[in-house]
């Protein structure tokens, strides 16, 4: 759709403003809450204006008390309303998890149906900003084992921007994980960008040899490697998963069986990660196309240094995705 | 301020006696056919029972109106019972029948109910509160005069969850009504090896709520305390803190050996039974005949009969069923 | 070691017990502290007896305050102490999230190594009990995921009662899962039974036709399937993994690369789970010895329900586990 | 009580005096350093400064003998000076060097030192509480007359582990002495938009700890004060809770645009700059001369400039070593 009217620049950040401005434009019942989402602007600068265009009510600063602004947020929700929590940083939304494992994903069913929870949690998500180990790491592949919540992982302006539309019309709990490392990201978007599906993945480059299968934060790492293979003369298929619950196995399993090969790219540790349990779904449902062991890489399973050099280290980078991808193509050396 | 009723000769309408002897006698029958039918292994799990605390929520009920909301914790028999769903849909749901109000899916500690804005049954100590903040600024942002009645033990007063949910409500001015049951005990824990400060109204006063201790045997005086505290709750002025005192004359649930109390302790306080004390009560007035408890005992017990076999007569949810009610069905609201 | 001296009948709940009770008698820097494990006895009696002996210094009932005194029991750590924390339940474990990833798996790497963190906590996970969907989770394998902490699994007596010694000399924190469903099963046990390698699975039973893999509640479920199929000819081995993180892969490797073929049995919700894990290692080092597809055997992603029958319905049965390890062993119907 | 040192003209020890102007000094100059470093790119990630509150930090330790323990915040540069972490091992930390005293793997916001019993440095606010509550805890249990000082801003004490840290210190009478650090705002949020009481001093009597509002501007009333509450809590009085009144100069981070507070309101706060006050004190009373401060001057100056020597000759720690540290290395202990 976005083909169809004028293009314009904007950020991650800019995109994401834009969806929770236009959402509070368009349906009374959305408010945002949060740290600091007002005076300060957000801290990571997301809602900086809307305070001032949408008043105290309904860009609400909350004191430090996770678990209670994410239970009221549930709560509000319950009382009609469409509020949309942001939780600063993955690692705190730790405190709350009792609120969203036990409460928000659990009462639909608790109660037989009866009360649906129509709640969107945004929280910033990942490491590279030498944020050290208690603001850096990628839970959300985690946080997709929770049955009851959705959990959505924008990597593109597009998917920034339309996301939380379309979360915000889903009837239940949906968490949505943006990599900090991408607020500054500019590129051009459709003025008349909007909702977008979250149910399939997205094919961000087609190939043939191998598919390249990740989300969020390093895609454009991905995108890179895919890059370097094709100078190789490997064709890799870059696959976006978009969201890790429910995953679109549809769309892994369509690109293994024609490539045969699969790498996945994930920013989680590796040890339980989503990177795991895309692999257990390509071996369930596509074991015999595959030419060679799916292949996976991840973070390293340390708390998150904050040394840049052992960061990067830590954190999974183009030459990794290039050297797992020759492997599985046989290439060594 | 004093607001028991105790302190004035109650000049009560014969009515509205009956009709809290009623409610209270309700609960209790209600529970102790509970225990029965656990004994026979027809009601599983944890089983919480309310007996000897049942003046708090008849009396806190009296003083709601059907457009408030109601949040509880796992010893919510009574309060569901009072608030107006159906023994039989309780029992149903206790007994794991599709009839139950929660589909058999909630249990004795997961009673929900929309029309009687009955938010629950959790069974995390402390884990309503902050749901009833958000149900409570739900109503504040759309101008609604209703209030949440939010029930918990003393128990969770040491939960973060409760210090985080108090201070919200009392920062945002939300129209909450918090109902400490105190019974003295969470578990095997008694209130002084609990809380380094046992008078829990401090507790409110730390957040400028105000509050007052009622004492939970005497219907009338919750009835009273409830009654203003709406009011003032109601009328725009933030949350309200009330400490009911009272007990429980049964075991936490049916597993415990009960060793941290004596039963003299137990005998001790059962003198204050609120059921046979506030009968005498209305003997001594005259409000109420030997005849007419007879009829009383007779009505209850037929209901309890009635929503017995109304469960018993259920049917257990298609195994297929299983995965219902993790996500919504049908179309966004 | 058991077979040298005289046998005793036990259960696994006297078998914790007397680990503990060993582990107070042998350092006085050990002390257990949580919910309710003094005067009440422990919330599924694993302390009872306890109080009376060691007194409530060392046997600390807590108040409800899950992060506080998991965080507690870091401090203490970190001064000089033994400290076992006791968490009822899993579910409850989510309120303490914070203090066990953001600190106990956190503070060594952070500081660069100067300060290691003995602590053991101990939980009850698992389902089975009709106890709903806020206490009948498996988050063991969930847990599994996060570097800095180990996760113990006991599924034998001989585990519950060496596996917490073993804990308490590791230099590092230490989670021990305890299934509920196992605190009452009764066998022997050597007298002198005593710490265990925690650094290996087991093999339960030895077969060579498919690998039948899991860990604690399971593991009964999953001996009872191997019998059903040594009836119909096949051979199935059985690997109890004990310990989640670090996992033994070397151990399941060799097992699959004898038999070819593995199921594994894990009462965690599938997507995520640390079966996808399992499955991931498999394929990653034994690819090509795989004869078909790895096939898992998990709880229905579904909150639990309360209903005897749905909960049922929703955990690992031996009818599937059968159903499983048949299909890959290429025979149907 | 009022403990201020104010209300009575200070009679000083020319020595102490010196020495706490020189600490104050020394914090001041070398986040100074930091600043201009972090501008330089040398330092990383988030850097919060403690810049106009070194009176607090400078005030606490002097009553802290160095068998105490300290637990800070991730705005803890001042504290673990002063505490006696070198000026070089925590220059070299935040430049990410092997001789950092996290060896360049906390940075910043996780300062660790076992010599100093410096526990962190922890940046999740909130998140030392608990600890330090530990800490005290195994001191007492080992009756080790040693205090644990435990350092938060007033924002955390929305927190739920404010709430539950508070009880379990005053509960079990642990010698803890909480130090909060009002300085008005948490990032951009003003306390009484976090707070519903902000008299943070009733919070602590609503745990029956003892309280005072020190002038956290003035190092002597700080000093004070918390020799008083030492000796209190040394002697087995329990915990102590102080609220020092303060205010940061800078932004909360170097991301803030501070937008949240008013030029006008800095500028006035500086007019109680801790450092220029003293310094105007100590000159009144003839103990220090224009020369002697040049002389103090330059001696800070050279202390930092040989801490930056010292950081930048540092070297990167080799990247195999990424993975330690996760778990300890050597014997159990
Ligand atoms: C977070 C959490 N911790 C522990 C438990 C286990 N538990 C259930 S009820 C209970 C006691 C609660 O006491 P109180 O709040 O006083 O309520 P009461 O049972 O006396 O009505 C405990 C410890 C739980 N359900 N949730
Ligand atoms: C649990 C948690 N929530 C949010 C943050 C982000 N954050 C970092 S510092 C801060 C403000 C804390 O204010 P205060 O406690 O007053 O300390 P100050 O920074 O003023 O010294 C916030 C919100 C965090 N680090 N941890
Ligand atoms: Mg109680
Ligand atoms: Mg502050």
């Amino acid at each position: 759709m976005s083909a169809k009217s004028a293009k314009m620049r904007t950020t991650y950040r800019e995109a994401i403003r834009a969806a929770i401005r236009e959402a509070l434009l368009r349906d009374e019942r959305v408010f945002l809450m949060g740290e600091d989402v007002g005076r300060y602007g957000g801290c990571f600068a997301v809602s900086k204006g809307l305070l001032a265009e949408f008043g105290s009510e309904r860009i609400r600063d909350t004191p430090l008390s996770e678990s209670a602004f994410v239970g009221a947020g549930i709560g509000a929700a319950l009382g009609g309303m469409r509020p949309i929590v942001e939780i600063m940083t993955v690692n705190f939304s730790l405190l709350a998890l009792d609120q969203i494992l036990n409460n928000a994903a659990t009462i639909l069913h608790m109660s037989g149906g009866l009360f649906n929870i129509p709640l969107v949690i945004r929280m910033t998500t990942g490491g590279g900003r030498q944020l050290g180990a208690q603001h850096s790491h990628s839970l959300e592949g985690w946080y997709a084992h929770i049955p009851g919540i959705k959990v959505l992982t924008p990597a593109t302006l597009e998917d920034a921007r339309g996301m939380l539309w379309t979360a915000l019309e889903d009837p239940d709990p949906v968490l949505i994980f943006e990599h900090g490392s991408l607020y500054n990201m500019e590129g051009e978007i459709g003025g008349d960008a909007g909702a977008v599906e979250i149910s399939q993945a997205a094919l961000r480059r087609p190939g043939s040899g191998v598919s390249l299968i990740t989300y969020g934060g390093t895609l454009g790492k991905t995108l890179q490697a895919a890059e370097v293979l094709e100078a190789d003369g490997i064709s890799a298929e870059v696959i976006d998963l978009r969201t890790l619950r429910p995953l679109d196995t549809r769309t892994i399993i369509d690109s293994v069986t024609k490539t045969h090969r699969a790498v996945i790219i994930d920013e989680g540790w590796r040890s339980g990660s989503i990177s795991a349990e895309i692999t257990a779904r390509i071996v369930e449902n596509a074991f015999y196309e595959l030419d060679a062991p799916v292949a996976r890489v991840c973070s390293a399973e340390v708390p998150m240094p904050y040394a840049k050099h052992l960061e990067e280290a830590a954190l999974p980078q183009v030459t990794a995705i290039v050297a797992a991808a020759r492997q599985v193509m046989g290439r060594h050396g | 301020m004093n607001l028991r009723a105790k302190d004035s000769t109650p000049v009560l309408q014969r009515d509205h006696g009956l009709h809290l002897l009623r409610e209270m006698l309700r609960v209790r029958r209600f529970e102790e056919k509970c225990a029965e039918l656990y004994a026979a292994a027809k009601i599983r799990g944890f089983l919480h029972l309310y007996i000897g605390e049942e003046a708090v929520a008849v009396g806190v009920m009296q003083a709601l109106e059907p457009r408030d909301a109601v949040v509880a914790t796992y010893r919510e028999h009574g309060h569901a019972l009072v608030r107006g769903v159906s023994a039989a849909s309780v029992m149903a749901e206790m007994c794991g029948k599709v009839e139950g109000c929660c589909r058999g899916r909630g249990g004795s500690m997961h009673i929900f109910d929309a029309a009687a804005r009955f938010y629950g049954g959790n069974a995390i100590v402390g884990g309503g509160l902050p749901l009833a903040v958000g149900l409570a600024l739900a109503d504040k942002m759309t101008r609604r005069k209703q209030v949440t009645a939010c029930f918990f033990g003393e128990g969770a007063v040491a939960e973060g969850e409760f210090h985080e949910s108090m201070n919200l409500a009392a920062l945002w001015g939300l129209p909450v009504l918090f109902c400490c049951e105190n019974n003295l005990y969470a578990m095997g824990t008694a209130l002084e090896r609990s809380e380094s400060e046992t008078d829990l109204c401090l507790k409110a006063a730390s957040f400028e709520v105000p509050s007052w201790p009622v004492d939970g045997m005497d219907v009338l005086a919750v009835e009273e305390a409830a009654r203003q505290a709406v009011a003032a709750v109601r009328s725009g002025g933030g949350p309200y803190f009330l400490e009911f005192r009272t007990y429980r004359f049964r075991a936490h649930s049916m597993f415990d050996p009960e060793l941290y109390r004596t039963k003299q302790e137990v005998e001790e306080w059962k003198k204050r039974d609120p059921i046979p004390n506030f009968e005498a009560l209305l003997r001594g007035q005259e409000l109420l005949s030997e005849k007419e408890m007879e009829i009383m005992e007779t009505e209850i017990a037929s209901e309890i009969t009635q929503a017995v076999e109304f469960a018993e007569a259920g049917s257990w949810e298609p195994i297929e069923e299983l995965t219902r009610f993790v996500y919504s069905e049908g179309p966004r609201p």
